[in-house]
């Protein structure tokens, strides 16, 4: 397997395609993961507007809106990664992915201070919870599990990202590989999600 | 799998071939680390059977306590979790991979004219996902018991039941990773690996039936994640979202879990009518009638099957406005599905029919599914559902689809294609008979339900009132036929591996491309990579010229003077 | 050939940049006024405007970042399946919810029952 | 004796009774036209018969797949119709039917009718009146079934859900749990005993009637420390003042955020555990929560009682 086409394909143009097809697909149902969450947090938001603006208030909007910057420009080093892979330029993919991995441990390390906050102000669900309003539970609980769910999308993200890049650093793989896109449309759908969830989690119930 | 190798002729006999995909390599490594589609698909089908006897044990456990009104057999938790481990096994280890990541495996690539699937490592990983997510399941299920029914409905899944819920339910996401991969590499590979000259309508419909099984498994399976991961928070961390005492609603869950347990059954479903129109014109000699409203109806149904998920909850406390919606859209899927049976009958007429086994099987699919599809217009009138959820009924209409159509299905389609798998024949007259008591046993196990379901017995109870005994009398004693009828093909297709008759390249006489290659096939399916300038189905009865009813696929039946 | 996904690529580094470091750019900006206009006093349209803020950020990360401005229809094609598809989830679901009988509505904060459910009926 | 058909106890029965037979009729023939042509054509078009082949002729083409395809088409819309016009024709509510509370449990049901007069897996309904059932679930979901009334409806924790029947022959039927609800699911059930309405009358009458809901309602209204604010203003020592409860049931009420309820049983119910959510008009904003101190048959004793207060006049 020393050039970049694989088995069973009988040229790179359209093995690279069926790569970023394949994994549009796989990222359309990972966009269906996370509508399921977010149908869920949609739905108790409309059941339980004044619980969810109370708690609303409560996450870490700074730490949120840094991590928000933070993935944003992890987008922009992982795009100029894949594009400078395509175009075989070794140094800006491995500088590319390099930014791109530290930037994803900044984020997870930013979300780990927010978390342990967090739990210090009580805000995991159960007895002792810091809000009296039973449905003020319902958002914390969305929250973890959203916040928990897209860091996991995240260390895979970064378990790929790593890889792919000790792979061209060690000359293992071809920059022509389709591997490089096919990870970097995976990293943007994190980032996308995450996007998503920044309002969501962050903004609701900061308005007077 | 070294059993196999023996029986198949050295390959001095024929000289001039190259070795099948079966002797390309030996080991057991060969196996277990193969990229070959037909190996993987051989690997599959070794696990689903291990499943099938292990959802099997749980019907057996559960038809023979439903013998007498009285608990005899089981405790009322042990009954819970047989028919816990009954569902949740069926459904999700052997019903939703079983047509697609056998047949489906094996023969897509040869139907497009492919080397392999696209992705041949993806497809090799999906089978150890779902190799781990069963053994995982099982142990769950042995360990520790799950008493939740395969729907795992909240608050009972995530406060009240004792069991191992979390790990039935991590089983059940690893399993959904595999079907989602397993729906990507169908989905590439159809739309990506198709030989120059196959055109869209020109795939034969069980590539048509797996690319929209594909279509669904991918967009479907993540939300059944989400809710399981949503099932799993809550009851292992304690994060409400359902809890109703914090202003949760366990109709949110239900909502989430049925717009996947539907469409589900669509997954299900598909495969087999690719199968069973694979089968129906091959034995009738005559071109499938109507190939684009086949094909149309099955992208009607791998749509729209999304959107009826509501009529399983009329009951629920939904909103009747929404019952409404539901109620009309799953009146309109019907029509896809009676397009289908009327397009099968049709392609019988003026043909020149044989009844080999595939096609009894295939025969009895039809009867069997009509039954299933017309005993769902029932469910789907809401004053009728109301009364008939959640009983007996129910339990037989989606018996009547899912074994009476997607297990006949798989029973036919693998009868057809055996003799291309492992290029040896079978003998028939034990295969015409299997297959015609599978009708019968069916029938015998399942119709009953549809009486004592009208007459108010409800699903999932160990206990009931003695009016219902006859039935279930009834329905266990058809079972017994039922089983046999299920061991039987598994007898003869194993003794033909060692001591069957050697299988010609087509020995139906079939058209396609997975006929027009070797018995089995090599490693690479081709020998020369094959152009494709016509149609998938070319046949006619004998002494007709080809061109009768032949012509442009998209107007088959066009007339000709 | 249909024109697959584009070999016209940038070949070398500030023509890279050229191309996305305007959207990363944009995508902060459009950040910025998230955040600002969240506090500020809409009158109940705070979240309807962070949310389509988030919107035009994803569409401007998946066009392009995720390469759907070249032109292919099969990428756009899987791009557009699964928004459909949530199209489908929220409609019928919201469907049920916004029309239940008030009743039927889920009421926050009743406790559990204090006594234990009785686990021996017969 | 081997039934085939189920008893026909209410008035919806023998229409959903009717339904089911036409149904059945369509389907039969559906299935016996499939059925034939199938048969016919294995038999006609097999192998070696000397029947016809050859190109098939004009009229079966597209035509008739189009045919087929709208006949179904119209034939699913025309059940869809009918079935739904029944539906929403079944059972409109009367506004003198007889209310019952039922409260479903692992694994029993309780039944209390509007004098006190409780029932354990058990209910007695007056033949040829409307009855009206509120019920709700301490655990998990439960599903309220007749057979012989073709009625279903879930139970669920955390609301109300409503099911509405009129019987129409006496007789004692099944009651069944019918949604999956754990260990001796199959053992949650009882009867429902259809009797004349004088019959009815009688046996409620020699029921040991506790204090009627309502009566137990006042009760709580005063242990709960309700009266205190919401009392009467007669001999009341109320120094808060509260909106006045007298005939707040089923009336309209102006909120603080200007939006107009109805009082209704939902309303009360989240007055009572989330009374921060929806402020009247006029009032301050200081009712404490009662969620976790109220469960659920003592919330249907304290509405019982606020819908039982007359506005004074």
């Amino acid at each position: 397997m020393s050039g970049a086409l694989r088995e069973p394909w009988r040229s790179l143009r359209r093995q690279r395609e069926a790569a970023a097809f394949g994994t549009w697909i796989f990222l359309g149902g990972e966009a269906m993961l996370f509508a399921g969450l977010i149908l869920a947090f949609a739905v108790m938001r409309a059941l339980h507007p004044a619980g969810f603006i109370l708690a609303g208030r409560e996450t870490e909007v700074a730490l949120g809106t840094a991590n928000t910057a933070i993935l944003l420009t992890s987008s922009l080093t992982m795009a100029v990664a894949a594009e400078a892979a395509r175009a075989e330029l070794r140094r800006a993919t491995l500088w590319g992915m390099g930014l791109t991995l530290a930037l994803g441990a900044a984020f997870l390390a930013v979300k780990g201070f927010e978390w342990s906050s967090d739990l210090e102000k009580h805000l995991f669900p159960g007895d002792g919870f810091a809000l009296a309003e039973p449905s003020a539970q319902i958002f914390f609980a969305l929250y973890w599990i959203m916040t928990s769910l897209h860091a996991m999308h995240m260390l895979g993200g970064m378990t790929v990202v790593a890889w792919l890049g000790w792979q061209a650093w060690r000359r293992a793989r071809p920059l022509r590989s389709p591997a490089f896109e096919a990870a970097a449309l995976y990293w943007h759908l994190v980032d996308i999600v995450w996007i998503v969830l920044y309002p969501l989690l962050y903004l609701g119930g900061r308005a007077p | 799998m070294n059993h196999i190798t023996p029986a198949i002729p050295a390959p001095d006999a024929i000289p001039h071939e190259e070795p099948s995909y079966l002797t390309a390599e030996r080991g057991i490594g060969s196996w277990l680390l193969t990229t070959d589609h037909k190996r993987i698909a051989l690997l599959y089908m070794a696990a689903l059977t291990a499943f099938f006897f292990i959802g099997g044990a749980g019907a057996v456990a559960i038809r023979l306590e439903l013998f007498t009104p009285k608990a005899d057999v089981l405790t009322a938790d042990g009954y819970n979790r047989m028919f816990t481990l009954h569902g949740t096994v069926m459904i999700w280890f052997f019903l939703v991979p079983s047509i697609p990541t056998t047949l489906g495996n094996f023969l897509i690539p040869l139907m497009v004219g492919a080397r392999d699937l696209a992705f041949p490592r993806l497809n090799l990983l999906s089978w150890y996902l779902f190799i781990f997510a069963g053994a995982v399941l099982i142990y769950a299920l042995v360990a520790g018991g799950v008493d939740t029914g395969w729907t795992f409905y909240t608050p009972f899944s995530t406060t009240f039941s004792n069991g191992y819920v979390l790990l039935a339910g991590l089983a059940i996401i690893l399993a959904g990773f595999s079907s989602i991969a397993t729906g990507v590499n169908f989905l590439a590979t159809i739309h990506l690996l198709r030989a120059p000259g196959m055109g869209w309508f020109r795939l034969p419909l069980f590539a048509w039936a797996i690319y929209g099984t594909s279509l669904v498994m991918v967009l479907a399976t993540p939300v059944l994640t989400a809710v399981l991961l949503l099932v799993i928070a809550e009851r292992g961390f304690g994060l409400p979202v359902f809890d109703p005492s914090r202003g949760g609603d366990p109709l949110l869950f239900q909502h989430l879990f049925w717009f996947y347990s539907h469409p589900a059954v669509y997954i299900m479903i598909l495969p087999s009518f690719g199968v069973i129109s694979e089968i129906v014109t091959c034995f009738s000699r005559r071109n499938v009638f109507g190939y684009d409203f086949m094909v149309y109806a099955i992208l009607w149904i791998a749509i729209a099957g999304f959107l009826v998920w509501g009529h399983h909850m009329f009951v629920s406390g939904q909103s009747i406005y929404a019952s409404l919606a539901f109620s009309f859209l799953s009146f309109v899927i019907a029509v896809p599905s009676a397009i289908k049976v009327f397009n099968w009958t049709f392609t019988l007429y003026r043909g020149q029919i044989t009844f080999e086994a595939p096609m009894l099987y295939a025969v009895g699919f039809i009867g069997l599914f009509t039954i299933g599809g017309l005993t769902g217009l029932f469910l789907a009138s809401i004053p009728i559902d109301v009364h008939v959820s959640d009983t007996y009924y129910v339990v037989g209409h989606f018996h009547f689809i899912m074994v009476g159509g997607a297990v006949s299905a798989f029973y036919g389609g693998l009868s057809f294609w055996w003799p291309k798998i492992t290029g040896r024949k079978y003998p028939m007259t034990w295969a015409r008979f299997a297959a015609i008591l599978m009708f019968f046993g069916f029938g015998f196990t399942f119709f009953p339900m549809f009486i004592m379901g009208y007459l108010g017995m409800p699903r999932r109870y160990q206990v009931y009132p003695e009016e219902f005994q006859v039935w279930h009398v009834m329905s266990s004693a058809g079972a017994v036929l039922l089983a046999g009828a299920y061991l039987l093909p598994m007898g003869y297709l194993a003794w033909s591996v060692f001591w069957g008759e050697k299988a010609e390249d087509d020995p139906w006489n079939a058209t396609g491309l997975e006929w027009s290659t070797s018995s089995p096939p090599p490693r690479d399916n081709f020998r020369t990579p094959p152009e494709v300038d016509e149609g998938p189905y070319f046949y006619h009865p004998e002494g007709e010229g080809p061109g009768h009813d032949h012509g442009d696929p998209h107007r088959d039946q066009v007339r000709t003077p | 050939m249909r024109r697959g996904i584009g070999e016209e690529v940038p070949r070398t580094l500030p023509a890279i940049l050229r191309h996305v470091l305007p959207v990363w750019l944009a995508l902060l900006v459009l950040l910025g006024a998230s955040l600002a206009l969240a506090y500020a006093p809409l009158h109940g349209l705070n979240g309807a405007v962070s949310l389509g803020i988030a919107a035009v950020k994803a569409i401007l990360v998946a066009v392009f970042f995720m390469n759907l401005r070249r032109p292919d229809p099969l990428l756009r094609l899987a791009g557009a399946a699964s928004l459909i598809w949530m199209s489908f989830l929220f409609a019928l679901t919201f469907a049920d919810l916004t029309a239940r009988a008030p009743q039927t509505q889920p009421q926050a904060g009743q406790g559990r029952d204090s006594e234990p459910p009785m686990r021996q009926p017969f | 004796m081997i039934r085939f058909w189920p008893a026909t106890a209410s008035d919806v029965a023998a229409q959903v009774d009717q339904l089911t037979g036409v149904l059945l009729a369509i389907c039969g023939a559906i299935l016996l036209l499939v059925g034939c042509l199938l048969l016919g054509f294995s038999i006609r078009y097999r192998r070696g018969s000397s029947a016809k082949r050859g190109a098939l002729p004009e009229i079966v083409s597209r035509e008739v797949e189009v045919g087929w395809t709208a006949a179904t088409l119209f034939l699913a819309l025309f059940l869809f119709a009918w079935a739904t016009g029944m539906e929403l024709r079944a059972n409109p509510p009367q506004p003198d039917a007889i209310e019952v509370h039922v409260l479903a449990r692992q694994w029993m049901w309780k039944t209390r009718h509007a004098n006190g007069a409780q029932e354990i897996d058990a209910l007695h309904v007056p033949r040829g009146e409307q009855v009206r059932l509120l019920m709700t679930s301490q655990d998990v979901i439960h599903s309220f079934f007749v057979p012989a009334f073709r009625a279903k409806q879930d139970v669920l924790p955390g609301r109300l859900t409503e099911l509405r029947f009129t019987a129409t022959e006496t007789g004692t039927y099944n009651l069944f749990c019918a949604e999956y609800c754990g260990t001796l699911h199959a053992r949650m059930g009882g009867t429902v005993t259809v009797m004349e309405p004088e019959d009815f009358a009688r046996w409620l009458a020699v029921q040991p009637r506790g204090d009627d809901l309502a009566r137990e309602g006042a009760a709580l209204f005063v242990s709960l420390g309700c009266a205190g604010c919401h009392g009467d203003r007669r001999g009341g020592s109320a120094t808060v003042r509260a909106p006045k409860l007298e005939g707040v049931y089923n009336s309209p009420v102006p909120l603080q955020d200007g939006r107009v309820v109805t009082a209704d049983e939902a309303y009360l119910r989240d007055s009572i555990l989330q009374p921060r959510r929806d402020v009247v008009a006029g009032f301050p904003n200081v009712m404490p929560s009662f969620a976790g101190l109220v469960h659920e048959e003592e919330m249907q004793r304290l509405l019982a009682y606020l819908r039982s207060l007359k506005d004074a006049p």
